[in-house]
C-alpha cells in the first residue's frame, strides 16, 4: 500500500518516525512546536512526543545549533531547525567552523550525530534574503554531509537516514516543493547517504539535478525526448557524500553533461560536478561541460523577475540542445 | 468610552492641536494603507509575504513626526508603517508591495525591503537583529561628520534575544552614538509569546543597564506618549547624549504575516488590546479636547482617497523589464563578474 | 607580608586542610606546566601559539575540585589549565602542545583545542563565545537524561560582547539549564583594555540581570573564595535551580599569547596584581593556618618532577603519521567524501 | 626608486595611502589602533591619523561590519578589519545576506564603498579554526568583489583600488605570506580591480594560482622547466572581477589546465576556473583539468601534518606533468 502526500507532511512523517524509533531524538527551532512550525512542516510532533523532547526556541540561531552540538556530544541525537536557510548566516560559525571541525580536531574523541534541517531555495516571492539556494555553502565545508531531497519519499527516507548517521548532515527542504505530491509507501523508510537515483534514462547527454530542479529537469528530458535528444536525468540527492560513480559512469556512456543547480553561478555544486567529470571522464566527452544556474545576482522579489532567473525547463533544453548539436 | 460623551464646542487651534491632528493623520494614513494592502494580499495581488502595523501605528507616527527631515530610519519586514512616516509616497510602496516596476525599489525588494533613501529610510531589512548594527553605522557617520543626523531603527521583542542586539547596544555606549533603539514589544515572535522565551519581563527595558542605558517603557499605542519619549531621546542623542533603548508596549491586530489569522493568541488578550486601539482611541482624545471632528473627517476622507489613488497607479503600472534583474549589483549600474 | 611572620606550629590535619592541599597542588602543577609551556614555545618547540593561564590558575583549580567527575568543562584557547584541573594527564596535554601523537588530540588539535573527553573536557574552543551556547547543549542533554551532570563554560571578559554570550546566557535562564558560565576577567582582551569597549564597569556581573540571574564577582586570585562561589553555583545547577554566571576578577603575568610582552599594560598595575599571585599568597595562607611547610615543598616537588616527566614524554614522542590527517573527519574513522 | 618591504608593512603603507588621498576612509577593527593589529599590519596609523579615524571595537563581528556598512551608506568609506577571515564565519549573515545585497534589493538607492580586510589561510600551525582559506566563501557571493594579492607592491594597488571601489570588497591577505618582502617602487600605487597577471610564461600547461599559492606555481614552473616542460603562470589577484580573458587566452595556447589554490576540495575557486574553461575552451583542450587544492579536511595543527597537506610544489609539478603526458 501507498498512499499520496505532500512534501511538507513528508518532514513530520519521517521526524514522527524517527522519534518513535529513537528515544534520544530530540527537535528544537522556532515556532516549531507550539505552532507546527512557519511551513507547517512540524505539525503534530508537539501532541505527540511533548515538551520535552519538542521544544521552541527563542530567535537565537546560535543557541539553537550550538544547544544541539553540545547535546549530541553528549548522549542527544538532536534536530534543529533554521527555518529559512538564509539564517544558516547567523549561525555559520556553528555550521562551518564548530561542528564540522569538531571530531577531526579532537581525533575521534567527540561524536556529533545531528541534524540541521532548513527551508530553502526560492520561487516563493520572498525576496533576496529569503530565497537563497545555499547548498553549496555547506558543501565548501569539511566534515558536513549535506542532503536535498526532490519528493516526498526521498524527504522520509533521507531525513530518517540523516538523524540515524552518527556525523552532523545539513538537510535542505527545497521551500517551494513543500506543497508539492508524491507516492510514499507504508511504513518504516530508510534510505541510505550518498546514492544518486536515475530518474529518467537517456544516452545522448547527461542532466544531473537536485531538489526542486529535479522536476524541472525530468520535463526537460521529456520535451527534448521530442526533439530527438535522449536525455538521461539523475537525482543527486546527496551532495555529501556525493555518488560520483553513477554520474561518472552516466557521462562515459553519454558523453556529454549539463548541470542543473538554484545556486547563483560562482562556486555552485555544479561546478564541482563539472570539475570531477573534467578531470575524471575527460577522454570520453564529446561536447563542452555546460551549466545551468540562477545568474550571479540577489534574487529579485517581483514574481515576474523571479521567475524569469530561477533556471526553468526551456533553459535547461536550451542547454542540452547546444551541448549535444 | 464612546467619543460623544467627551465631545465640546469647537475651539481655536493650538501648536499642539496641529502636532496632535498631524499625528491623527499619520495613524488615519498608515491604519487605511495597511488595511488596503492586507485586501490587495488576499486577493493574490501583493505576492509572497506582507507584514502589517495594523495595531502598531502610533509608533510610526511618534516618532516620524519627532525626527528631522534628514534623520535616518531603519526597520525590519514589518517596515510599511515606518516608511510612510518618513513622507515615502503611497504610490511608491503600493507599487514595491505589487511588484511593480513603480515600486520605491523597483519591484526587485518587495514588502520586506522597503526603502527611500531620500526620505532617510535606510532600509527595511528581514533578518532579525541585522540592522541594529547597521543603524550604529550610519549614526557613527553621523557623528564623524558631525551632521546632527540621529539615526533610529526599529525592531520587535523577539530581536532582544539575538546576538546582533547585544553587539549593536554595547558599541552604540561605548561610542556614544546618536542612534535610538525602538523595541516595538507586540508581545508575540511569529506564533510564540516572547514570555516563553525570554529570561526577562520586559525584553528591551530590562536589558537597557546591561549597556549602561536608562531603561525607558512607553504605551506604544498612545501617539502623545510616543511622540515625547521619542522628542526627548532623538533631542538628546542630537546633542550628544548618545544613545537610548525605548520599549514600546503594544500589538497586532492580525496575525504575524500573509493570512496568519493569529490563532494562538487568547480571546481576552486580543479583545482587550481592541480597546486600546490606537486609532479611535486617539480620535476620541481629540474630540474631548475640542477638536472640530471636521478636521478629523475630513483626514479620514483625505487618506481613503490617497489609498484608493496610490493603489489605482500600482495596479496600473507595469511589472519590472526583465532587462532590470540585471541592473545595479554594482554601482556601475550592470552584474557582471567579469572582465 | 612574608610567610615566615605567619607561621604557627604544625598540627592534625583537617578535611579543610585536605582541600586546601588539593587546591595547593593544583595551583602549583599548573603553575609550573604553564611556566613549562612558556620556555619549550621560546625554543621553538610548542609551535603556532600558545595562550597561557600564569596568574589565573586558582579559577581553574577552585572550579577543578567542586566539580564532580561526570560533569562537562568548556573553555577556550586559553584552556591548559581547565584541562589539567580535570585530571588530565600532563603528558598528553604537552604531547599535544608539541604536535605529537602522543597528544589528547593526536598533533590535530593543538595547543587551542585541548580535549579529553574521559576526563569530561568536552573541548578548547577558539573562536569567541561559540562555546558558550555549546556548553548549553550538554547542560539540555543532561537535564534531559536526568544525569545531574553540570555543565561549567569558563570564558574570558572581552568575550562578553559577543552575541554568542547573549543567546546563551538567555536561553540557559529560560530552559533553567544546569550551566555555569565562568567570566575570567583578567582586564584584558589581546592588547586592548576591557573597559574601553565595554557599556559597563563588571562586563559580565553588571549583564547578569539582563538574564533574570544574579550578580556575582569573586576574587579569581584566591583560591578558597573560587572554590566557594563554585560549590555553590554548581550544587545549585545540579539541584535544579539553573545557571549561574560569575565574574572572577583575576589577572595574567604574561602576555595574551605566544611571545607578547604585554607591554601595553600600566607597570603600577602589573606590579599590583603580582602581590596578588596566587601560588605564594596562598601558600602563605596555608602556612598561617599551621599547614606543615614541608608538605608544600613536597607537593611543589612533586609537580616539577610531574612537569619533567610530561616534558621528556612529549619530546620523545613521535610526530602524528601522515595517514592520521585523513583520519576521523567521519564516523567510520575516514575522510572520504565520496562513494 | 623603489625599496623592499613585506607584505605586512604593505598593508599599512596602502591604508596610510589612501587615509591621506581621502579624509571619508575611516578604519576599525579589533586591537588595530593602539596595538597596530594582533599581526602588525596597521603599525602607526592611529598615531597619524588619530583615534576618530582609527578606532579599536570590542570583539563584536557583527557590530563592526554593521558599523562599517551604516557608514558607507552615509558617506564614509570604512574599511573593518574582520582579524582572522574564519571569523567571517560569526559576521557571515553581514557579509553574505546585508552588505552585497542592499545595493541590489533598493536598485541603486544604497551605494556602499566599503572594504572588509582579512588574515586568511594555514602555515602557521593554528590549527582548524584560525587556519582556513575562505576566499570561495566569498566568491559564492552575488555582490561581493574579492581580492587577494601575492606580494607587498600589489597589496598596495589593490588595497588602494578596493578602497576607492564603489562596491564592497573583501580583501583577503594570506597570513603566511606576511614576513615575505618585495619590491615597491615609491609614490602613489593603485591598481585596477579585475586584472590577472601572467607571471610565469610557458606553452604546455596553464597554472592558474592566487596568493600563497603564486609563488609555489612559480616555483613549480622553473622545476617544470628541468622536466622540459614549459609552464605559465597566472596570478588571478582578484576572483572578483575575475579575469576570464587572460585565462582563456592562455588555456586556448596550452590546451591544458591546473588550478592551484588553498580551498578545501569540494567548490573551492578552482573549481569554478574549471567549469569557465570545460565550457569555453573545450575544443581546445588536450587533457584533463586539473585542480590541486588542500584535501576536503579541516586544517590539522601539528607542523607535520599541515605542511603535508597544503598544496607544496611537487605536488604542482606532478599535476602538471600528469596533465601534459
Ligand atoms: C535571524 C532570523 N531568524 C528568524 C527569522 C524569521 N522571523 C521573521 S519575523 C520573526 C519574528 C520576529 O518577532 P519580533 O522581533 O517580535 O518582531 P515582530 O514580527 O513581532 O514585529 C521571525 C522569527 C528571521 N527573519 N531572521
Ligand atoms: C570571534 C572571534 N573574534 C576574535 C578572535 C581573536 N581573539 C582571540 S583571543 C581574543 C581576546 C579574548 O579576550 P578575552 O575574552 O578577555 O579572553 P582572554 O584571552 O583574556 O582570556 C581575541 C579578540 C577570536 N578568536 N574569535
Ligand atoms: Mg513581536
Ligand atoms: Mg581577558
Amino acid at each position: 500500500m501507498a498512499e499520496l502526500i505532500t512534501y511538507r507532511d513528508a518532514v513530520a512523517r519521517a521526524l514522527a518516525q524517527e522519534m518513535e524509533h529513537d528515544p534520544s531524538v530530540y527537535f528544537i527551532g522556532e515556532d516549531v512546536a507550539a505552532a507546527g512550525g512557519v511551513f507547517k512542516a512540524t505539525k503534530g510532533l508537539l501532541e505527540e512526543f511533548g515538551p520535552e523532547r519538542v521544544r521552541d526556541t527563542p530567535i537565537s540561531e546560535e543557541a539553537i545549533l550550538g544547544a544541539a552540538m553540545g547535546a549530541a556530544m553528549t548522549g542527544l541525537r538532536p534536530v534543529a531547525e533554521i527555518m529559512f536557510s538564509d539564517f544558516l548566516a547567523t549561525c555559520w560559525d556553528l555550521v562551518a567552523v564548530e561542528i564540522p571541525k569538531s571530531r577531526y580536531m579532537t581525533d575521534g574523541q567527540v561524536s556529533l550525530p545531528l541534524v540541521i534541517r532548513t527551508a530553502n531555495g526560492g520561487g516563493l516571492r520572498f525576496g533576496a534574503q529569503h530565497s537563497q539556494a545555499v547548498e553549496n555553502w555547506a558543501m565548501a565545508i569539511p566534515g558536513l554531509k549535506v542532503v536535498a531531497p526532490s519528493n516526498p519519499r526521498d524527504v522520509i527516507g533521507l531525513l530518517a537516514a540523516a538523524i540515524r548517521d552518527p556525523d552532523p548532515v545539513v538537510f535542505f527542504e527545497q521551500k517551494s516543493l513543500y506543497p508539492s505530491k508524491g507516492e510514499v509507501p507504508d511504513g518504516e523508510i530508510v534510505d541510505t547517504l550518498g546514492v544518486a537515483s536515475t530518474v529518467h534514462s537517456g544516452s545522448d547527454v547527461t542532466i544531473v539535478a537536485l531538489a526542486s530542479m529535479v522536476p524541472r529537469a525530468v520535463a526537460a528530458a521529456e520535451e527534448l525526448e521530442g526533439l530527438g535528444i535522449s536525455a538521461e536525468v539523475i537525482d543527486l540527492r546527496c551532495l555529501v557524500p556525493l555518488d560520483t560513480a553513477t554520474v561518472v559512469e552516466s557521462v562515459k556512456r553519454t558523453s556529454r553533461l549539463v548541470t542543473v543547480e538554484e545556486n547563483p553561478r560562482l562556486c555552485g555544486w555544479g561546478a564541482e560536478i563539472v570539475s570531477i567529470v573534467a578531470e575524471e571522464c575527460f577522454w570520453h566527452l564529446d561536447g563542452p561541460l555546460t551549466r545551468v544556474t540562477t545568474p550571479h545576482i540577489p534574487l529579485p522579489s517581483a514574481d515576474a523577475l523571479e521567475d524569469a532567473f530561477l533556471p526553468s525547463v526551456s533553459r535547461i533544453v536550451e542547454a542540452a540542445q547546444k551541448v549535444v548539436q | 468610552m464612546s467619543t460623544t460623551e467627551l465631545e465640546t464646542t469647537p475651539r481655536e487651534m493650538s501648536d499642539a492641536d496641529h502636532t496632535s491632528l498631524g499625528l491623527y493623520e499619520q495613524v488615519v494614513r498608515i491604519r487605511t494603507f495597511e488595511e488596503r494592502a492586507y485586501r490587495l494580499f488576499m486577493e493574490g495581488l501583493v505576492k509572497g509575504t506582507s507584514h502589517l502595523s495594523l495595531g502598531m501605528e502610533a509608533i510610526a507616527a511618534g516618532f516620524g513626526a519627532a525626527m528631522r527631515r534628514d534623520d535616518y530610519t531603519f526597520c525590519t519586514y514589518r517596515g510599511h508603517a515606518h516608511t510612510l512616516a518618513r513622507g515615502t509616497p503611497m504610490a511608491g510602496v503600493m507599487g514595491e508591495l505589487l511588484g511593480r516596476a513603480s515600486g520605491v525599489c523597483g519591484g526587485k525588494g518587495g514588502s520586506m525591503h522597503l526603502t527611500s533613501v531620500e526620505h532617510g529610510v535606510m532600509g527595511s531589512y528581514a533578518i532579525i537583529g541585522a540592522h541594529l548594527p547597521i543603524a550604529n553605522g550610519a549614526a557613527w557617520s553621523a557623528q564623524a561628520r558631525g551632521s546632527g543626523q540621529v539615526a533610529v531603527c526599529f525592531f520587535g521583542d523577539g530581536t532582544t534575544n539575538i546576538g546582533a542586539f547585544h553587539e549593536a547596544l554595547n558599541l552604540a555606549k561605548v561610542w556614544n552614538l546618536p542612534v535610538v533603539f525602538v523595541c516595538e514589544n507586540n508581545l508575540y515572535m511569529e506564533y510564540t509569546a516572547i514570555g516563553e522565551v525570554t529570561a526577562v519581563e520586559h525584553p528591551a527595558a530590562d536589558r537597557a543597564s546591561a549597556y549602561g542605558l536608562e531603561s525607558i517603557i512607553v504605551d506604544g499605542n498612545d501617539p502623545d506618549a510616543v511622540y515625547a519619549v521619542a522628542t526627548t531621546a532623538i533631542d538628546r542623542a542630537r546633542a550628544g547624549g548618545g544613545p537610548s533603548l525605548i520599549e514600546a508596549k503594544t500589538y497586532r491586530h492580525g496575525g504575524h504575516s500573509r493570512a496568519d489569522p493569529g490563532q494562538y493568541r487568547p480571546e481576552e488578550e486580543v479583545a482587550a488590546w481592541m480597546q486600546r486601539d490606537p486609532v479611535p482611541t486617539y480620535r476620541a482624545r481629540l474630540l474631548g479636547a475640542g477638536i472640530d471632528e471636521a478636521l478629523l473627517t475630513a483626514i479620514e476622507q483625505r487618506a481613503q482617497a490617497d489609498v484608493d489613488a496610490a493603489t489605482e497607479q500600482a495596479r496600473a503600472a507595469l511589472p519590472p523589464d526583465l532587462q532590470a534583474a540585471y541592473t545595479n549589483v554594482w554601482a556601475d549600474g550592470g552584474s557582471s563578474w567579469r572582465n
